[in-house]
């Protein structure tokens, strides 16, 4: 049936709502957590905006004399060495920790699938792995900050027992530091990955399996062939996720070194977070917020574009 | 090509605490290019011996032989052994093309001889136009086509189809079955169908193996399991519209020899040497199974009936399905069904005379069910 | 007076799926509508059942218009094709639903559930959960809940064509002996055309958007308005073949396009197809009246030809042998008992006198 | 790949998974022996592996403070809270969605709910500050806490209860209506009951992450209200950290959280593996 011939009715016919909700329903469904929403997210972060493009602090936020001074937080901000720096050790932290925890939890989950048959064994080996994922950011940081102490910390000794290292290592000095939280926040977080791809890998349908059997294939073949490809979207999943908390991490590192030794361990999420809370340089917080929140939503948004392609092409999306 | 025997098979599933025996003693024997179909409910344990054939499913006792040779512990692959299933399992992330070739690469043959083998294969499947696209894209019945060529490109000695029509549209499926009853002509592979639909198993198969509960009832050709059902249950389950059942006692032997529904006048007649058979077993209950097709209309000179009886019933309901009819019946309270031809124009309430021959009555013992007469 | 009556009813989404229907259940009568699925049938029950509002046209039952009253508001009951058992529940609770909407008191629920489920024979189920029971049982509590509402209509989508054949037989029989689904009219829905021809007083075929025959279950399948029809009805689907008309007068001959198949009119179709002076037809002859003779048989009446198998499959209640007969593959059904080889030689006997004629083009009846 | 290195494989990710079980195992170990070491074994130059004698009464000392059990109850009142009021708003939220997608603004709006967890909590944290103070019920709150972590906690919420309302099936709402019942009868008797476990592991979730919260109830409260999390660092001897106190108290406060995984963890597994794949 052509358009041509289509009755006219159905050429003029209009959307009617349904017989069994009024149509103001949905909306009011939606009404109450929208307004909350509005509320803790949206106002704080017109808030934001606004204060971004004022010279606000404390005193001024009191007395309600702050002014208008355009770009200039902004140009503050990226011109600082501390936010360039504060950059790398983001990228540094995107990539042994976000990365690490999505790769090492995915190995993790497909041993725990593929590799433990006896059901019972893994459920206990999945309990005990997700464990630090139960655990708050401030016992996390207070026990890995005693774990690394570097004078009589149990990494250190232990490390030192295995022979591993002969000399006790200065684990919060400078340029090292990062590298403590980095560590602590992959013990916290791994588990985060691993519980989403084994969920995933939990959902595949078991006979298009059994089908690889009878066609001969095995091991790693299966796993390449059939399994990862199938994962993909999960494992894309997990790792934005993971990129998603990684812009907003702050806890461990107020917790365990409060950016220090000389702002060597700083993320822009910490500077921020300093800057606002305890300088009270509200403008240029706020400004740092924003690019924070521009770059993750670049990156967010190009990463997506990618896996649409990668899943258009495989037929999923 | 490959013979496949079976000998003394069994299943055991352990699940903490209890076992299920999901296969006794089965013995069966599949000829070379032979095309056989393991029929039962659901339940029955053919889906366990398909799985134990395929190597899917380990083997608690007795042993499986291909071409003679015991294959008990080789994998899928080793004892070449195809299979379609029942939810297509085709690889998700495969294109069709990728779905057929899949088997060869895991063979190692190289990528030119397995696209040319995988586009004639396309040919005879008639799948050609959509070796591009992903499994999601298409529909029940092209899936199940490409089920069947995945298995079918590896030029396998036995191909499997695990209840592969199940969930095929009823019009669709005529087609379905004309296809694979030419692709097993084509191809003369030796073929194993499970289902649970005994239109399908006997529009297919050379001989049906009948399983229920986990035990095998029968296996014959079509012929044998309709006329020489070897008890009640494969009587039962053979045979559209489904066959009725009367119990009897054995009224009188000799020459002519009577059946009697109990406390009622309805009786039966059969041959006389069915009756000798009867006294010599030495009963006295037995169940009567009489087809619907076998109970024809006693229309005024219709043929002369060969040795039979004549059996007088009221009409209850009169089903017209367009091909035929098929009219239930109520004879001394018992009630049962015949069918007839699509003119047939009886109302409620009207009383007919239903003609039988005695070598379409079956005789089965009350308490074994096995056939007696 | 509770008619079911439908006047102009439309429905569309990204094509028109109910264009104009018109239907008129009366009181008491087992209306069937049948078709492939996808043609919109669930549609046209989920409008009269208020799940789907209508882009046009009325419903009305009895003289009550409820094409804009909610579901809950409509005195209507619907199984739906999956049965939609509520998996929580126990079966009491489901069949008693409808009671329990109503505010029923305890006694009266017990006493009238009971009674129903007693007559489904599925008393002993009550206290069971539905993933606990059969697919009949199911179908059955389904049924148990709408028979409880005793409402003004029933509205039943596909209730057993998902069912092993046997228990299909059973639960035919259930719907043939049922009085309560005869007290009220029901519109009952199927693709299985045999279902159709057995239980409806009246039939609907279902296409293009409304329902292109309605009649009884022998008009529908002797006298096929058009070739959708009759393909639509009949399992194996009809033999349709494209052909010409040769000769004059009484003395029309069949002759399909450059095979050797052919066959003499018979003198009452001739004369209709003479007047018409139709040259180019599609001719329907349905399997059961392709019958394949046994050696030394013969078949009065009939237009005798030779052929050879095709293919021969045993299906269900009869076998099926397609033949090609010069040509032309013709589909006979033969009783179970017959086998035939590959390629081997049949003398098929047409009953020439119930073959349909249709245009070529629109595929009316040209007969009717 | 023969049957030996394909064997080979699986025994090095086995022991792949042994390393990572001992890397995860350590620190949990550690902390435990740690509570109940003296505060002198815990400064030893060569930390000791085994405590040489076993303090319990380090767990009597932290609880006979009265502000330190109280500290539990206040992250108690608050994660139950806020967890209540996520599911509330979650369920309505997801509910709509999931039935109504064109009407109640689709997938973009969901979707622009769940992007919002992407903001860096500072850009949260200053302004409610200031608007807090301003209410009557002030930053140290209760109330302000279950508040505020309705930024993280009621998106995820929303997200997770779309994804189990859609799969609950619609049929049975249907199949309600046509019983009788008026769509607020039917949600409550057929779809309700369908979607508790789905229910569950969000509460669980949310739950866990409102009572592990740090920084804002860094910020915010304080004085009438002490979370644990703010607690445990407070533990020191003039500059000197009081590990043992801390591991102890962390062991306590962590036991809540542990215990409702291990009991609930199918749900949370079927729920994640359903949101994940569904989502």
């Amino acid at each position: 049936m052509s358009v041509a011939e289509m009755p006219d009715w159905f050429v003029h016919k209009k959307l009617r709502g349904n017989l069994i909700v009024a149509r103001w329903v949905p909306a009011a469904l939606v009404g109450l957590p929208v307004l909350v929403l509005f509320a803790i997210v949206v106002y704080p972060t017109v808030w934001m905006f606004y204060h971004a493009f004022q010279d606000t602090n404390m005193m001024r936020l009191f007395q309600g004399n702050w002014s208008f001074v355009g770009w200039d937080n902004f140009a503050a901000v990226l011109s600082s060495g501390r936010f360039g720096d504060s950059v790398l050790h983001l990228m540094q932290y995107l990539l042994f920790g976000c990365v690490l925890q999505v790769i090492l939890g995915t190995i993790l989950a497909l041993t725990l699938y593929e590799v433990v048959r006896k059901e019972w064994l893994r459920v206990i080996l999945l309990i005990v792995m997700v464990l630090p994922m139960m655990l708050p950011p401030s016992i996390v940081g207070v026990l890995w900050k005693f774990l690394l102490t570097p004078s009589n910390g149990a990494v250190n000794q232990a490390l030192l027992n295995l022979g591993l290292i002969d000399a006790h290592v200065e684990w919060f000095n400078a340029g090292v530091s990062l590298w403590a939280i980095i560590i602590a926040d992959v013990w916290n977080w791994t588990a985060l990955p691993l519980l989403i791809v084994y969920s995933g890998r939990v959902s595949l349908p078991p006979a298009v399996y059994e089908a690889a059997r009878v066609d001969g294939a095995k091991g790693w073949l299966v796993m390449r062939r059939i399994t990862l490809p199938m994962l993909k979207e999960v494992i894309a999943i997990a790792f934005i996720v993971r990129f998603m908390d990684a812009f907003k991490f702050v806890d461990l590192v107020y917790v365990m070194t409060s950016g220090g030794p000389a702002q060597t361990s700083e993320l822009p999420a910490y500077i921020a977070f300093q800057r606002g809370i305890r300088e009270f340089a509200i403008g240029e917080a706020a400004a740092y917020a924003i690019i924070i929140f521009a770059i993750s939503a670049v990156l967010i948004v190009l990463f997506l574009k990618y896996l649409k392609k990668v899943l258009k092409a495989q037929g999923f999306a | 090509m490959a013979r496949i025997r079976l000998s003394q098979v069994n299943k055991i599933y352990r699940s903490r605490g209890h076992a299920v025996h999901a296969v006794k003693d089965l013995d069966l024997t599949v000829e070379d290019g032979e095309f056989v179909a393991i029929l039962g409910p659901s339940g029955c344990g053919k889906t366990s011996t398909l799985r134990m054939i395929v190597g899917l499913e380990e083997i608690s006792s007795g042993d499986v032989f291909f071409d003679d040779q015991r294959v008990n512990d080789m994998d899928p692959q080793a004892r070449n052994v195809a299979m379609a299933f029942e939810t297509y399992a085709l690889y998700p992330n495969f294109t069709i093309e990728e779905n057929l070739s899949f088997p060869l690469e895991v063979r190692g043959v190289p990528a030119a001889e397995r696209r040319k083998k995988v586009h004639n294969l396309a040919a005879l499947l008639r799948i050609e136009d959509i070796l591009g696209q992903k499994p999601a894209a298409l529909s029940g019945g092209q899936q199940q086509r490409v089920s069947l060529g995945r298995a079918l490109i590896r030029d396998p000695a036995v191909f499997i189809l695990d209840e592969v029509m199940s969930h095929i549209d009823a019009h669709l499926k005529f087609q379905m079955l004309f296809e694979l009853k030419r692709i097993h002509q084509e191809l003369g592979k030796t073929m194993i169908y499970v289902t649970h639909d005994q239109v399908e198993a006997l529009a297919l198969a050379d001989r049906v193996a009948v399983m229920s509960n986990a035990t095998l009832q029968q296996v014959g050709t079509r012929n044998q399991l309709y006329h020489e059902p070897v008890n009640v249950f494969v009587a039962d389950f053979i045979g559209e519209p489904p066959t009725n059942f009367f119990p009897v006692e054995l009224d009188s032997a000799g020459d002519q020899p009577l059946l009697r529904a109990k406390n009622t006048a309805l009786t039966f007649s059969v041959a006389a040497e069915q009756g000798r058979r009867l006294a010599a077993s030495g009963r006295r209950d037995f169940v009567v199974g009489l087809r619907p097709q076998n109970l024809h209309l006693d229309m005024p000179g219709g043929a002369d009936a060969s040795v039979g009886g004549v059996l007088t019933a009221e009409v209850a309901i009169n089903e017209y399905v367009g091909e035929r009819t098929i009219l239930t019946l109520v004879a001394d309270g018992h009630r049962f069904r015949a069918q007839a031809h699509a003119e047939t124009a009886l109302g409620r309430g009207e009383q007919v005379r239903l003609r039988y021959a005695s070598a379409d009555v079956m005789v089965f013992d009350a308490q074994t069910e096995a056939l007696v007469a | 007076m509770a008619r079911l009556q439908i006047e102009g009813l439309c429905k569309g989404w990204d094509f028109p799926v109910i264009d104009r229907l018109d239907l008129t259940v009366e009181e008491g009568e087992f209306f069937i509508v049948v078709g492939p699925s996808g043609i919109g049938k669930t549609t046209l029950l989920r409008l009269i059942a208020g799940l789907e509002t209508a882009d046009a046209g009325r419903i009305a039952i009895g003289d009550q218009d409820i094409t804009t009253l909610p579901p809950y508001k409509r005195p209507v009951a619907m199984t739906f094709e999956s049965y939609a058992l509520y998996p929580h529940l126990s079966v009491f609770e489901n069949i008693a639903s409808p009671l329990r909407a109503r505010r029923l008191d305890k006694a009266a629920i017990r006493q009238v559930v009971t009674e129903v489920a007693k007559l489904l024979r599925i008393e002993t189920l009550l206290d069971r959960r539905p993933g606990e029971i059969s697919g009949g049982q199911k179908q059955r509590t389904a049924l148990g809940r709408t028979l409880v509402a005793e409402p003004q209509v029933f509205l039943l989508d596909e209730p057993i064509s998902h069912l092993d054949a046997k228990i299909r037989h059973e639960l035919r029989l259930q719907f043939h002996s049922l009085e309560e689904l005869r007290r009220v009219a029901t519109l009952y829905v199927t693709h299985d055309y045999a279902e159709a021809l057995s239980l409806g007083d009246r039939i609907g075929v279902m296409g293009h958007g409304g329902l292109v025959q309605i009649g009884t279950a022998r008009d529908v399948f002797m006298r096929p308005r058009s070739l959708f029809v009759a393909q639509h009805l009949g399992q194996p689907a009809i033999n349709a073949v494209t052909a010409h008309l040769t000769g004059e007068g009484a003395a029309l001959h069949v002759r399909a396009g450059n095979s050797s198949f052919g066959f003499p009119v018979v003198a009452a179709h001739a004369a209709a197809l003479g007047r018409g002076g139709y040259r180019q037809v599609t001719v329907g002859i349905r399997p059961q009246h392709v019958k394949v003779l046994r050696n030394g048989e013969d078949a009065p009446g009939h237009h005798v030809i030779d052929g050879h198998v095709e293919i021969y499959e045993a299906l269900g209640a009869n076998g099926v042998l397609v033949a090609d007969a010069g040509g032309v593959n013709l589909t006979a059904l033969t009783s179970l008992e017959r086998d035939f080889a590959h390629r081997q030689p049949v003398r098929l006997a047409l009953q020439t006198d119930a073959v349909f004629y249709f245009h070529a083009d629109s595929g009316d009846n040209l007969l009717l | 790949m023969s049957e030996q290195s394909a064997r080979l494989v699986r025994t090095l990710l086995l022991i792949f998974l042994g390393l990572w079980l001992i890397l995860t195992l350590f620190p949990l170990y550690w902390q435990f022996i740690t509570a109940f070491k003296s505060a002198a074994e815990t400064n030893r130059t060569i930390p000791t592996f085994w405590p040489e004698v076993w303090h319990f009464e380090n767990l009597a000392a932290i609880f006979a403070e009265p502000s330190n059990f109280g500290a539990l109850v206040d992250s108690f009142i608050i994660a139950t809270g806020n967890t209540v009021a996520s599911l509330v708003l979650g369920s309505l939220a997801g509910y709509a969605f999931a039935r109504f997608p064109r009407q109640a603004g689709g997938e973009n709006l969901a979707f622009w709910i769940l992007s919002n967890r992407m903001f860096p909590p500072v850009a949260v944290l200053v302004p409610m500050f200031f608007l807090f103070d301003a209410m009557p019920w002030g930053t140290d709150s209760y109330l302000s806490l279950i508040i505020l972590y309705l930024v993280f906690n009621m998106p995820l919420a929303t997200w997770l209860m779309m994804v189990f309302f859609r799969d609950a099936p619609r049929e049975l709402e249907e199949a309600a209506y046509l019983d009788g019942y008026t769509p607020l009868r039917a949600f409550v008797k057929v779809t309700l009951p369908l979607v508790l476990p789905g229910m569950i592991s969000v509460a669980m979730l949310c739950w866990i992450f409102a009572w592990n919260e740090y920084l804002f109830a860094n910020l915010f409260v304080g004085t009438q209200v002490r979370t644990f999390t703010i607690v445990i660092p407070t533990f020191t001897h003039g500059s000197q950290s009081l590990w043992n106190l801390q591991m102890a108290f962390s062991m306590v406060a962590m036991l809540p959280p542990v215990a409702l995984f291990i009991l609930l963890r199918r749900y949370m597994v079927r729920g994640l593996s359903l949101g994940v794949v569904k989502g």
